[in-house]
């Protein structure tokens, strides 16, 4: 399926770059799956995505666990704890 | 907040929040806030939604600042208008603590050392836990 | 508040206290406050002192009127300045927690069925309460 | 000994002035003996301070608790439960 993924703050910093269209293979469904399949792209996305560093996650605008399911068409966004206020 | 000239409020809290010159020993320029637009106004609305489903309240008001901020710059106001102080003071800090660790902003600051991230504390965490007992 | 521009504040929390239009059913048009001047004084810095030894406060200030006042006007303001949000919300809510039971203010208020004196509310004391523990 | 008397509120309303310099008799220390002596005036002041009502009392200024002792030259003031804020 094909979805909208969103970067930012430290993680956008380090990927290089804060949005980009994806086209999912079929067995990756899940927050927890998504970061395992990015973390297959390189050193710095494995640095981010494997697990060591908290990486929080939001699906259409609301902040999801990494068992929260995607869906074809989902804006998921990931970022690091926040600090506002 | 619409309903200040209301006659039935007996209390406001304010909250604002200023941008210190020091941060973690360092000797803080400027402080850059980014965000999440299109999830920040859902994420406020929400946690005000929650304040009012719990406290008896007239009416809140949520403000954030983005983009480049420098010393005492204020960065978040939350006002919060209710009959009595007791709910105005507990709703008032609930949305502190709720903005604090749910709405998403992230502060980067300019210090003497260079630019940083500005790490989430784990007091912060705390301190909206306890609204969950 | 003398250090209102000072680098190291990074919470202000604010009380006002309003006369409200409505108060045990019946509708009030005014309100007159009395007190006892030479008290008070030593009340409110007591008050302000016993906040200052409790948490890590930059500074606070109180402000309360006297005399007659109509619904919406402001009674009291309470200003608390911290470098953090806990220590600001905390002695805010003690400082009129104290006031309301130890500072020596009396309401009397004109209403539709003629003027009384407002009765002490048994809610103030239990609120008090709460920071003897 | 000298004592004055300052009166507030519904009190002050009750006894019709707001103040009163009194000479007390020698075993009146106390403001639990103060307000006994001032409850023997009449019914006004029964009513006020034979305990049915709660009456604050401070002295010089400070709040105190019924068991505290009066001194010569000593301002005692009278108030019902305060009520600002």
């Amino acid at each position: 399926m094909h979805i909208k993924v969103l970067y930012f703050a430290r993680i956008k910093e380090a990927v290089n770059y804060s949005t980009e269209d994806i086209q999912l293979p079929d067995d990756v469904q899940t927050i927890t799956a998504l970061k395992n399949y990015l973390s297959l792209r390189g050193d710095t996305w494995a640095d981010l995505f494997n697990g060591k560093q908290t990486v929080r996650a939001a699906i259409n605008h609301e902040l999801v666990d990494n068992l929260a399911i995607i869906h074809a068409g989902d804006e998921v966004a990931f970022f690091p704890p926040v600090t506002g206020g | 907040m619409r309903s200040l000239g209301q006659g039935g409020i007996g209390a406001l809290v304010s909250f604002v929040g200023q941008v210190r010159d020091i941060n973690d020993g360092s000797s803080v320029s400027s402080l850059t806030l980014e965000h999440y637009p299109e999830m920040t106004k859902k994420a406020l609305e929400k946690i005000e939604g929650e304040a009012k489903s719990r406290w008896d309240l007239i009416d809140t008001c949520i403000i954030h600042r983005v983009g480049t901020l420098h010393a005492q710059d204020q960065i978040v106001l939350v006002l919060v208008a209710s009959a009595h102080r007791g709910d105005a003071f507990s709703a008032c800090e609930f949305i502190m603590d709720y903005l604090k660790t749910s709405a998403p902003f992230w502060k980067k600051e300019a210090t003497s050392q260079g630019e940083r991230w500005v790490e989430a504390k784990l007091s912060d965490d705390v301190a909206k836990e306890r609204w969950q007992k």
